[in-house]
Parts: C-alpha cells; sequence; structure tokens
C-alpha cells in the first residue's frame, strides 16, 4: 500500500516564499507502514468506494513532525475531536492518535476562529484598535483591552488618572470572577455533571448584567481607552454590585460544595495531566495552570501594572500541577478577587476617568510592550508606532495559545476521557488563540 | 347505462357521496350485528377454550403499549426534575406545565428524516434500536405489579430478567459497529464492557435473596416479603441492596455510569449516528430501562406491590354491587349529575366573583363533579380491590426510585471508563461474594 | 527602568550587542544579530544573576526593509521586562535559529510567525502553518500584503486587491501600494 | 474528599435537594421582562417615520461622536444623500458586492460606485502640501481636487482625511454642502427635480421622455454611452421649472423638445 503521506496532491503544502525547503528530502526516509484497523480500506465494504476517504492529511505532511504522527502503527486509529465536538471550547480540533482508548499522540490543529485581528488593528487608528481587539478573548474581554491600551499608554507617555485605574482594577476584577466561574461550569460540564453550569452561568449573569450597567455591554465591552475609561460609575451599577456583593461568589462557593469533595470528580482529576514546574515554565504557561505546578508568578505582583501594588490580596499557589490543583487555584482566585474589590470600593478615589488627550493620536515613533494578567495567564501587546495614527505593528500575545501548547505533551498516556478533563482544565479560549 | 348515468349527472356532491356512503354503511352495521350474533359465542368459547395464550398475548400487547406513556411519563419528569434541581423552571409552554412536551418530542422525533451514513451496515443499523427496545420491554413480562397483574408468572422470572438485560447491551454493540463511525465503535465497546462486569454483581447480589425465597420467580419474592414492613429485603440484605442499587444504575447506563453515551467524551455514543425515530427507540429504550431496574429494586428490596401498613378495614364493598341497583339506575344517575352539579355550581357561583356567569360555572360545578365521582370510584377500588391498592404502592415505591435515579444524574459528575471497571471487579464483586457467604451461611444456621 | 540591569547586560551580553541598551519606562531593550541568538538567550537564562526563565512573548515584525524576531523575557531579579530584538533578517529569505531549545514554548509562536511573515526559525522540529489553510501560499502580515478592502478606512484608501508579489522592488515604484516602512531607530 | 466514602457525593445530593425548592432564576422573558440596564448600548438601528422615510438627516454628529469611527456612510438615503451604516463596509449589501468586485480585482461597473474607485492620490498630497494641510482651507482643497480630477472621488477625500488629519465627517460635511462640488465624473448624469413646481410644469413627462431616450428607467445606467438619469434630491433655488441638470448645471428643457435634447446630449443624430 503506498505510504498515505504521499497523497498525489500537488502545488499545496508549499509556501511559494521562502518555506521550509529541506522538509521535501525528508519525507523519502520514512517508517514502512502497516495496514490499520484505521485504514478505510480494511473497514471497507463493497459498495463504498475507495475514493469516498481522504488520505489522512489530505495534503503532503510537511515536517518529519507532523508526517512521523500520521503514520498509523498497527492497532493505532486515528478520532478527531473537534472542530464539532460538545466538549471542545471554541472551534478547536485535536487528532487525537488512539490505541483502544489510549491516547498515543495529539495533534491540535488550530486557526478555524483566524481573523487576522493583528493586521485589521494595523490598519485602524489607535481609537478603532481597543473594540477591534474585543472579541479576541471573547469570555473575559477587558483584559484584552487592558494590555492593548497599556502598550499605548506606554507608547504615548499617558498619565491615566487614579480613579480611572481603580475603575479598571475593579471591572477587571468583576470580569475575571465571571470567567472563573464559567471555567468551574464548563469543567465540570466536560466531566459529565449538568448542575454546576448553571450554578455559575447564574453567577456570570449577575456580574455581567452589572458590567452591561457600567459599559453599556454585556459581552464585548468596549469600555478601556487610552488614559482611562469609557464611562464613569453610575447608580445602577453601584447598585448592582452592592446587592451582589451580599452574596459574592455564593453560586461559586454552591459548586465548591457539589464539586470539590465529590469522590468522582476527585478521582478523575487527581493526578490527571500533570505538569511539572520545570515543564509549566519551558512551555510558558501563565496564569492559573502555571500557579497550579507552584511558579508564583502573577503578572499583578511579579510586574506591577496598575493600582495594584496599593491593593492588599496575595496569589494562591499549588505544588500538584494536575487538573484538580488547576481547578482549585481558580476558586482561590476567585476569593482573592473578591477581596480586591472590596478594597477597590473602599478606597475608590474622586477625580477625573479620562487623561486629556488629541483627537487624533499621532505617538513618537518607538516601541512598547504592556502586559496585564488575565483569568488565563498574561496578556501582552507588543506595539510599534511609526509616528502614523496607526499602529505599525500591533503584536497580540495570548495565554490560551501556550497553554493549549502543552495538550500534546500532557495526554499521551491518559485515556480518552482525560482528554476533556485535562483541555478544559487548561482553560483555553479559541477566540484569542486562533486571533 | 345511459338514464343512470344522467341521474348521476343530476346528482350534487352531498347527494353523490350520500349515495356511496349510506348503502356501505347500513351493508357494513347489518354485517356487524349478524357476526356478533351468529359468531360471538362460538368465539368466546374459542377463546375460553386456550385462556392462557390469549392472556398471553394480551398481556404483552398490554405491556407493549404500557411503555410509550411510561417513557412519555419519565422523559417530562426527568426534564422538570433535572431543571428544578439545577434552578431552571424547565418546559412549561407546552400543555399544562409543560406536561405535553414529551409527547411533541415524540411527533418531532417521528418527523425527522433518518438517515444511514455511508458505509454503514445498513441491515444491522435498522436492527439495532428494535433489538435494545424489544429486549427492554420484554424485561416488563416478569414484573408483578400486582396480585394477580403480572405478564407472565414465570418460575425463573430473575434469570429471564438478567438474560433479556444482557439482550439490551447486544443491540448497542450492534449499533455501535454498524454506525461505522469511530465515536459508536468506542460507545458500543465500551457499554459491552461495562455490561459484561456489571452483570456479575448484579446477578450474586440477587442470590442471596433467592436463598432467602428458595425461589427466583418475581411474584414468589414479593410474596415472601408480604408480612411486615421488616420482611422487606432491604432490611435482611442491605448491602445485596445497594450493590444491586448500583449495578442497576450501570445497567440502565445513567449518570453517573453513562459510559455509552458521554457526551462529553464520545460524542452521543452509540448513537452519534442514529436520528429520527431510530434515535427515538433508544431513547425509549434508555427510559424504559430506568423504570423496569426501578421496578425490580422494588419488587426485590421494597416488598413490591405489599403496602408498608396493613388494611384491616379492607372489607370487600359487595354490597356496592353495580348490578345489585337493577333499574334504580336509569333514576340515579341523572340525579346525581343534576344535584352534583348544583351542588358544586352554587359556590362557584357565589364566591367565584364577577367572571362565573351562570353556564360557565354550572359547567365548572360539573367538571368538579366528574372529578369527585372518579376519586370516589378511585378510592372505592383503592379500598375495595387488592389489585388497585397494590398497583398504586408499586407505582409510588417504584417512581420514587426513578426519581432518585434523575436525581443522581442531576448531581453527579461521570466515572472514567476504568474506575468504572475497577470498581465493579475491585469493590462490587468481592462484596456480592461477601454477602452471598454471609446468607448462606446465615440460612444454614437458622432455617436448619 | 533598572540601571543595574543595564550594567548587567553589558557585562553578560556585552559583545553581541550591535546598538546600545536601549531603556524606557520599564522596558529594558537590546538589539544582537539573529546568529547570535542562540548564545544570548542561553546565557540571559542561565546566568545566576540573570534567570529570565518566563518567555513572555515571541513576535515577528516586518519594518518594510528587514524582518526582526522580538523575544519578551520576565526574570524575578529585575523589575522591568526584557525585550531581546534579532534586528536584521533579510525579507527575501528570512531566517532565524529556534528558541525551542530553551523554551518548548516557543514552539507554536515560532509557528505562528513562519505563518505570518514567512521567517524560517532553524531548529523548529515542526514549523508548518498554523493558523492559516497548508495550501495557502502567502504571508498576510507582512508590510507588501495589501488588504482587500480596508475596515476602518472604507470607501477609498483601503480598495486594492489581494496579494501582491511580495516582491519590494515591484511595490517600491507602485504609487498604490501604501506599503508602510518603520523608521528604523 | 472526605474520609467517609460517599459522604461527598451525599453532600452534593443534599445541595441540588435543597435547590429543588428555591426559587428558580429564570427569566419567562415574554410574561416579565428583564431590567436591562440604562447604559445598555443594544443594538445600533436607523428610526423610520410614519411615512417610512428614514429619519436620518445624515448631520454626521454620530460619526463625529462616535468615539472608535465605527459608524460609517454609505448607500443612499431618502434625499439622496449618503445613507448611515454601522461597522465594517463588507456588512451591508451595496457595499459587500462592492468589495468582493474589488478583491477580484476587476473593474467595478457599477455607475453608483465609480466614486469609490481608488485613485492616483499623489496630486492630493500635492494640493494638501500646497495648502500646508490646513483643514481651515478645506473649501479650496476641495475646489482645487475638482479642478484636478474634474469630480470629487470620495478615494481623494479619504486621502485627505488621513493626512491633514481632518475628520472624514467635517471634509464630507463641506463637500456636500457646497453645490459646485460634485461627486459623479462630468458628462455622465442627468437629473430631473421632481418637486412640486417642476411636477407642475410637466417634469414627469420630461422625465419619463428623458428615460424612454435615455434608458430603461430612472437611476440604473441607460442604453445611451454612460448616460445615468436620476431624481434631483431637491430643486435649486432660483432656478425655472421644469429643472433638468446635466451634471449639475440647470439645463432648460421644454416637455416638447425633452426627447430632442436627450439625443444631443446622448450624442445620437437628431432625427
Amino acid at each position: 500500500m503506498p505510504p498515505r503521506q504521499n497523497a498525489p496532491r500537488s502545488s499545496t503544502g508549499r509556501p511559494s516564499a521562502p518555506g521550509p525547503k529541506m522538509r521535501a528530502g525528508a519525507r523519502a526516509a520514512e517508517p514502512e507502514r502497516f495496514a490499520s484497523a484505521d485504514d478505510p480500506r480494511v473497514m471497507l465494504d463493497r459498495e463504498v468506494g475507495a475514493d469516498l476517504f481522504e488520505p489522512i492529511p489530505p495534503y503532503p505532511t510537511r515536517t518529519e513532525r507532523e508526517g512521523e504522527f500520521y503514520t498509523l502503527r498497527d492497532g493505532e486509529m486515528f478520532l478527531n475531536v473537534g472542530p464539532h465536538h460538545p466538549s471542545t471550547h471554541g472551534v478547536m480540533r485535536l487528532v487525537v492518535k488512539l490505541s483502544g482508548e489510549q491516547i498515543v499522540d495529539v495533534d491540535p490543529v488550530l486557526g478555524y476562529l483566524h481573523r487576522g485581528v493583528e493586521k485589521i488593528c494595523e490598519n485602524s487608528d489607535y481609537y478603532h484598535v481597543i473594540d477591534q481587539v474585543d472579541p479576541l478573548e471573547y469570555i473575559s474581554s477587558l483584559f484584552q483591552e487592558w494590555a492593548a491600551v497599556l502598550s499605548f499608554e506606554k507608547l504615548m507617555d499617558v498619565q491615566v488618572p487614579r480613579r480611572a485605574e481603580y475603575i479598571r482594577v475593579l471591572s477587571g476584577e468583576l470580569l475575571r470572577i465571571s470567567s472563573h466561574a464559567m471555567f468551574m461550569g464548563f469543567f465540570a460540564l466536560d466531566l459529565g455533571g449538568l448542575t454546576p453550569i448553571l450554578y455559575s452561568f447564574i453567577e456570570r449573569d449577575e456580574i455581567v448584567e452589572m458590567l452591561a450597567a457600567l459599559t453599556g455591554a454585556r459581552m464585548l465591552f468596549n469600555y478601556f481607552r487610552i488614559g482611562g475609561v469609557n464611562g464613569d460609575l453610575n447608580h445602577e451599577f453601584m447598585s448592582r454590585l452592592g446587592d451582589w456583593m451580599s452574596r459574592a461568589g455564593r453560586e461559586i462557593e454552591s459548586q465548591a460544595t457539589l464539586l470539590n469533595e465529590n469522590e468522582i470528580f476527585v478521582r478523575r482529576n487527581r493526578g490527571v495531566g500533570v505538569m511539572d514546574r520545570d515543564m509549566a515554565l519551558r512551555y510558558g504557561v501563565t496564569g492559573g495552570n502555571l500557579r497550579a505546578s507552584g511558579v508564583p508568578f502573577d503578572v499583578r505582583r511579579a510586574h506591577p501594572y496598575s493600582v495594584y501594588p496599593e491593593l492588599d490580596f496575595n496569589i494562591p499557589t499549588r505544588e500538584e500541577g494536575d487538573c484538580l490543583a488547576r481547578y482549585l487555584i481558580r476558586i482561590d482566585e476567585v476569593r482573592e478577587s473578591i477581596k480586591i474589590i472590596d478594597q477597590c470600593l473602599h478606597n475608590m478615589p474622586d477625580g477625573p476617568i479620562m487623561a486629556r488627550l488629541p483627537r487624533l493620536l499621532r505617538p513618537r515613533p518607538g516601541r512598547a510592550w504592556g502586559a496585564c494578567e488575565g483569568p488565563r495567564g498574561m496578556l501582552g501587546v507588543y506595539s510599534i508606532s511609526d509616528g502614523s495614527d496607526q499602529p505599525f505593528r500591533f503584536r497580540i500575545h495570548d495565554p490560551s495559545l501556550l497553554n493549549l501548547e502543552t495538550v500534546p505533551a500532557l495526554l499521551p498516556g491518559h485515556l480518552l476521557a482525560d482528554t476533556m478533563a485535562i483541555v478544559s482544565s487548561l482553560d483555553p479560549v479559541m477566540g484569542g488563540i486562533d486571533k | 347505462m345511459k338514464p343512470l348515468a344522467a341521474f348521476w349527472g343530476r346528482r350534487s356532491l352531498n347527494e353523490r357521496v350520500a349515495l356511496i356512503v349510506v348503502p356501505i354503511a347500513v351493508v357494513a352495521a347489518v354485517v356487524t350485528v349478524l357476526a356478533i350474533v351468529l359468531l360471538g359465542p362460538p368465539f368466546l368459547d374459542f377463546l375460553g377454550a386456550n385462556l392462557p395464550l390469549v392472556r398471553f398475548v394480551v398481556a404483552a400487547t398490554a405491556i407493549l403499549v404500557m411503555t410509550i406513556p411510561t417513557a412519555f411519563i419519565l422523559i417530562y419528569l426527568e426534564l422538570k426534575v433535572i431543571a428544578r434541581m439545577n434552578l431552571r423552571i424547565g418546559p412549561n409552554r407546552i400543555g399544562p406545565w409543560g406536561a405535553a412536551m414529551s409527547l411533541v418530542h415524540g411527533f418531532k422525533v417521528l418527523s425527522k428524516e433518518d438517515f444511514a451514513p455511508t458505509g454503514a451496515d445498513i441491515t444491522v443499523f435498522t436492527l439495532a434500536p428494535v433489538v435494545t427496545y424489544m429486549a427492554s420491554v420484554m424485561t416488563l413480562l416478569v414484573i408483578p405489579f400486582a396480585p394477580g397483574l403480572i405478564g407472565q408468572d414465570l418460575n425463573i422470572g430473575l434469570l429471564y430478567f438478567f438474560a433479556m438485560g444482557g439482550l439490551t447491551v447486544l443491540g448497542l454493540l450492534m449499533a455501535g459497529w454498524s454506525s461505522f463511525n469511530k465515536y459508536s465503535l468506542l460507545g458500543g465497546l465500551r457499554s459491552a464492557a461495562q455490561a459484561i462486569s456489571y452483570e456479575i454483581p448484579l446477578t450474586l447480589s440477587v442470590v442471596g435473596v433467592i436463598m432467602l425465597t428458595r425461589t427466583m420467580s418475581t411474584n414468589g419474592i414479593v410474596l415472601a416479603q408480604s408480612g411486615s414492613v421488616f420482611d422487606w429485603f432491604i432490611f435482611k440484605q442491605p448491602l445485596a441492596a445497594l450493590i444491586f442499587f448500583i449495578a442497576a444504575t450501570a445497567e440502565a447506563n445513567r449518570t453517573p455510569f453513562d459510559m455509552t453515551e458521554a457526551d462529553s467524551e464520545i460524542v452521543a455514543g452509540f448513537a452519534t449516528e442514529y436520528s429520527g425515530m431510530r434515535f427515538g427507540f433508544f431513547f425509549f429504550a434508555e427510559y424504559v430501562n430506568v423504570f423496569i431496574v426501578s421496578a425490580l429494586i422494588t419488587t426485590i428490596f421494597f416488598g413490591g406491590w405489599t403496602a408498608p401498613l396493613n388494611w384491616p378495614w379492607a372489607y370487600n364493598l359487595d354490597w356496592f354491587h353495580p348490578l345489585s341497583f337493577g333499574l334504580a339506575w336509569i333514576a340515579i344517575v341523572p340525579t346525581v349529575l343534576l344535584f352534583g352539579t348544583y351542588f358544586f355550581a352554587i359556590p362557584v357561583r357565589l364566591f367565584g366573583g364577577r367572571s362565573w356567569g351562570l353556564w360557565s360555572s354550572l359547567g365548572l360545578g360539573f367538571l368538579i363533579l366528574l372529578v369527585a365521582l372518579a376519586g370516589l370510584v378511585g378510592l372505592a377500588g383503592f379500598i375495595a380491590f387488592d389489585w388497585v391498592r397494590g398497583l398504586c404502592w408499586f407505582m409510588a415505591k417504584t417512581y420514587a426510585f426513578v426519581i432518585t435515579f434523575v436525581w443522581m444524574r442531576a448531581t453527579l459528575p461521570r466515572v472514567r471508563v476504568d474506575q468504572l471497571m475497577g470498581f465493579a471487579w475491585k469493590w462490587l464483586l468481592p462484596a456480592s461474594l461477601l454477602n452471598l457467604f454471609v446468607t448462606a451461611t446465615a440460612v444454614i444456621i437458622l432455617y436448619r | 527602568m533598572d540601571r543595574n540591569l543595564k550594567a548587567r547586560l553589558e557585562a553578560r551580553v556585552g559583545e553581541y550587542l550591535r546598538a546600545p541598551v536601549y531603556q524606557r519606562h520599564d522596558e529594558t531593550e537590546i538589539r544582537i544579530d539573529p546568529g547570535s541568538v542562540p548564545e544570548v538567550l542561553r546565557t540571559l537564562h542561565d546566568a545566576l544573576d540573570m534567570r529570565f526563565e518566563i518567555l513572555a512573548d515571541l513576535a515577528a515584525v516586518d519594518t518594510g526593509e528587514v524582518m526582526q524576531v522580538v523575544y519578551h523575557l520576565w526574570s524575578p531579579m529585575t523589575s522591568d521586562w526584557l525585550r531581546i530584538i534579532a534586528d536584521g533578517i533579510s525579507r527575501d529569505d528570512p531566517r532565524a535559529p529556534s528558541a525551542t531549545f530553551l523554551w518548548t514554548g516557543a514552539e507554536w509562536l515560532e509557528r505562528e510567525a513562519y505563518d505570518m511573515f514567512g521567517i524560517v526559525f532553524e531548529g523548529n522540529r515542526d514549523l508548518r502553518r498554523i493558523f492559516m489553510p497548508p495550501d495557502y501560499t502567502s504571508f498576510p502580515l507582512r508590510k507588501d500584503f495589501l488588504l482587500p478592502d480596508d475596515a476602518s478606512r472604507s470607501p477609498g484608501a483601503g480598495v486594492r486587491h489581494m496579494e501582491k508579489a511580495h516582491d519590494p522592488a515591484v511595490l517600491a515604484d507602485d504609487p498604490a501600494s501604501g506599503i508602510r516602512r518603520a523608521p528604523l531607530s | 474528599m472526605s474520609f467517609v466514602p460517599g459522604l461527598g457525593m451525599a453532600k452534593g445530593m443534599a445541595l441540588t435537594l435543597r435547590r429543588f425548592f428555591k426559587p428558580k432564576a429564570t427569566i419567562q422573558y415574554p410574561e416579565t421582562a428583564p431590567d436591562i440596564a440604562v447604559r445598555f448600548r443594544g443594538r445600533l438601528q436607523l428610526l423610520y417615520d410614519e411615512l417610512g422615510n428614514i429619519k436620518c438627516e445624515t448631520c454626521f454628529q454620530c460619526a463625529q461622536a462616535c468615539p472608535v469611527e465605527c459608524i460609517d456612510m454609505g448607500g443612499f438615503d431618502t434625499r439622496g444623500r449618503f445613507h448611515v451604516h454601522w461597522g465594517a463596509a463588507e456588512q451591508y449589501a451595496e457595499r459587500r458586492e462592492e468589495s468582493a468586485l474589488r478583491r477580484s480585482g476587476r473593474p467595478v461597473p457599477d455607475a453608483e460606485y465609480t466614486q469609490f474607485d481608488p485613485i492616483d492620490a499623489a496630486a492630493v498630497d500635492g494640493i494638501l502640501a500646497k495648502y500646508d494641510y490646513d483643514q481651515k482651507e478645506m473649501l479650496a482643497i476641495l475646489e482645487s481636487i475638482q479642478d484636478t480630477y474634474g469630480y470629487l472621488p470620495v478615494a481623494a477625500l479619504k486621502r485627505v482625511s488621513q493626512v491633514s488629519g481632518a475628520p472624514y465627517a467635517l471634509i464630507y460635511g463641506t463637500a456636500t454642502y457646497y453645490r459646485h462640488l460634485r461627486f459623479e465624473k462630468p458628462g455622465r448624469t442627468v437629473a430631473v427635480c421632481m418637486c412640486t413646481t417642476c411636477l407642475v410644469a410637466g417634469a414627469h413627462r420630461i422625465s419619463s421622455t428623458l428615460a424612454r431616450e435615455l434608458g430603461p428607467d430612472t437611476g440604473r445606467q441607460p442604453a445611451a454611452a454612460g448616460m445615468t438619469l436620476k431624481k434631483l434630491p431637491s430643486h435649486i433655488p432660483g432656478a425655472r421649472s421644469p429643472l433638468v441638470t446635466l451634471d449639475g448645471e440647470p439645463h432648460a428643457v421644454s416637455q416638447h423638445g425633452a426627447a430632442a435634447w436627450a439625443r444631443t446630449v446622448a450624442g445620437r443624430s437628431v432625427s
């Protein structure tokens, strides 16, 4: 049987401008392939023609890694988890190589949500960028705005009023709580628990309505501005917030009682997908996933960027680095965030909420890197200005990409059922990954 | 010919219809009456001659028909209970409190296109849902709903039940293999493995009961616990009851053991490629299974149709034999209807407010009267006939367990496959063996 | 900004710098040749007074004349972000050494850079397109890749059609191609 | 995880059982409306009056107020001017096909959108440099642009707004305010005023004649080479009815002379 990689497809997978030319030679020396249970021609019955089945992948493989992944040994089969699957967050596709239910290897296929936001931002001026980056991490979009705004403010030396900073911290932490609530719900859902997702959506809905009263939108708040925020705190927001603070995180606590001690839940997560300290650092994992493996790296403390130095909160860390730790870290962070919100409400200064800026922004040529701590890790923006009113280069760094990159290293050896536990414990958001 | 055509041509449409229908109707009526008069008695004799066969056919049909409303009720129950448990309302638009929801589900499933994927083994693919459904329906035959109300009182009832339970898995396996989909395949194999490992503790846990009752007939088991509450085997065999409950959960593929259609892992398991009524069969079979499992737990460990409290005053109401009134019915019925209607209508008219006019209040009064009469008749039946009483108790217990299953589904996450197997082999099997050993010892010591 | 860090950097990787250490706000920036990336990264990662062990970001930049690969590092020893610019990669055959020998996570970042800019990272074991489809033939984030219709300015300036040749020589004398070039500072 | 096996599960079951009797969080929408925040942005949409005319006067104040310039103008409103849209051009039907065509690289045949065609902006830059990028000189700038190109290409206006930094709204307002500035390529458009006076003076008959002569229907591209027949948005004050304009300049056309005039304009021989 001809090796499947060399399917007769020409003119594909080869960039016109400089590409990996040296790969071409590599394909000659590739391991000899056996007929496997996955081979369509084995399971085939008469009336179905062989042309029904595409070779996998349907293009000549491009790297040794890809060729070696898409070569099946005996008893192995591919399973496409996604892009349409109940428990892939967003439109993610994992090509899983299984033997039985044991995972041999994984190849994540990204890009189903790619919109080219960086290019769009480079062609739209500094005011536009803020609402262009909104739908990137659609679950916690304020943080993406925050990173962009931080970078721009460094770029054009803007001094943000303290009240604006406090409002940013307040809304940001609220959104962090809602994002974590959604994480817990979906995590439980991927493990087969029906109920927690609805409890967490109750929590999230309160917060999101609150933020709608503040920012004017439920999901894609286009709220932060360069040098401040769009609108000041209003009575409706404050009253809603007051109601919520009286029972802050109640639903999340109820989930904790529902899951944290549940034997089934704990057994499914303890010791699953263990990511030790070195591995986490090598993979550039950030956020709760990194802290769950014992590295106390949180941009809010490691590199203070707003009024966070004035606030009193601590960075929860855990040593195990397994799914359970990653789940529990989130709960601790929710409690910390509630503390932060409380402090923000108590010492919220008066004053303006916007720095005075020209209508048309033309920063001096320069470079700036702004990073903030989102719910999933460090969100960074590296922007270059060439003196025009559009950023010359607008680079978005999304934590979910690197968090998801650990999946091919974490999954092998586990069962198919653990895929959902591990992937959703890493909490990726495909909108941010695919840019 | 021509005058006839002319006559036909002159008739209007209604007349033509009448001309066709009326003679047919007349002929049909005459024929029916004649058939009843002439063939009726011999037919009845024929039926009476081979009664067991007739009884079996009637019972099978009744059970087959009974599964549909049962499944509907269970589906609606699950929707509602789970919804309330996660702070939703659940279906509340179709019918009163959304009660017609599952009916609409049924229509939806019927009206959907059911297609088979290319490369599927069509015959097996089509056969699989039927096998599953029939297997789960056939198990209903041996369940004693009430004294005398049992499909077929087999003396190997439990054995029959477990055999049929095995068949259910066969259907799932067929579905998983024939769908030509890896998810389905995984689901089917999972269900096979799960069934194999959980049949054993399930069966072994019941053996203790069999030893105590010295019979395998479900009816016999119920009769053995018909003394008082403490004759129920939940008190004599608590461990067995626990094991049976857990194993039965796995047997019915319910959360936390719903490996076969673990929706977040393998998309819908064996049912991934199914749609339309083929899927509907699986859907029904699942809920019928839940009902059967609960019914069996009730039968074996919770005294079946026996009441927790005995009814000393359950004398028979022979004086109220309907025929004892004779022609008086002609007077009684209208009188009761008339005065009863007024009796219930008057308070409505008086206190119902302005919106209740004369006729509307009379109508409501009539409805209330009907409800009251139905209640009276039911109460009379409950007191008079012990099968009504038994049925009520049986259903009450069974639905309690059904709701427990739903409750578990609302709460618990899913167990992983290997943990599932490990639990079965490492814990349930030894425990059931231990239970068996202890029971055997006790039987030898006490009952000799 | 951290003056001490500047001194340490000059001490450690002084010979690789092709421009003086540049500090602004809370960022320290060094500019090196692409060839010397592995040594510099290794030094910064391992040296006991550096310990830049968290790779914050790996970005590629197309300045219109040359390509750059920009690394952002974080270390517990300083309060600054360290930015390393590997400068002067030719646009015609852009090649740069891979950082995967230190940070495995850089693999996908480099895949992204390759996908968007066509920079070939030698030593990356799995350098293929990550977002774009495998049969895609051009590099969208290059400056000579022109948008079909640019949302913010439409109608008008943005309407040119897609994927002109990636040849600066052709584009140089094409007035309609608004190819922007960064002032190389 | 507790030491008593099953205790954790029992706790969970107890919680769900308690929640079973708690009040529900569902908002039954049609019966009970959710309380929507005052600031809630919701969906942007244009309002129409009871006659079905769009209420938007295209005053561009929204476009100027919008902090991220997400409001954009395109298409035509009831007064024959640009129509208000939001967001990227690709979202709107007429623009979508436009940009699709442009993406295909072929010239856009639709005469309505010739003004969107890309232009060689070098001349614009020269003009702007001459006026020292001064926003106050906008009228002069626009006039010289029209002298250069013969009309005002939208691309040029965009270029002006990019380079000089003046809001596009301002430039566009200026361009639409002065009547001698035009967006159509010269030698193209015949417009008939349909105001009451003109109608009394027989404008309708004239326009039907012109339509018959020039082409099938008002607004479409007529059969005669490159002629467009339009309704005039509003009567030019002082011009005498019936009012027919050729590229904005009023022409004296009588009901009877309309056909001959059309032929002459279309460059055909007068029979």
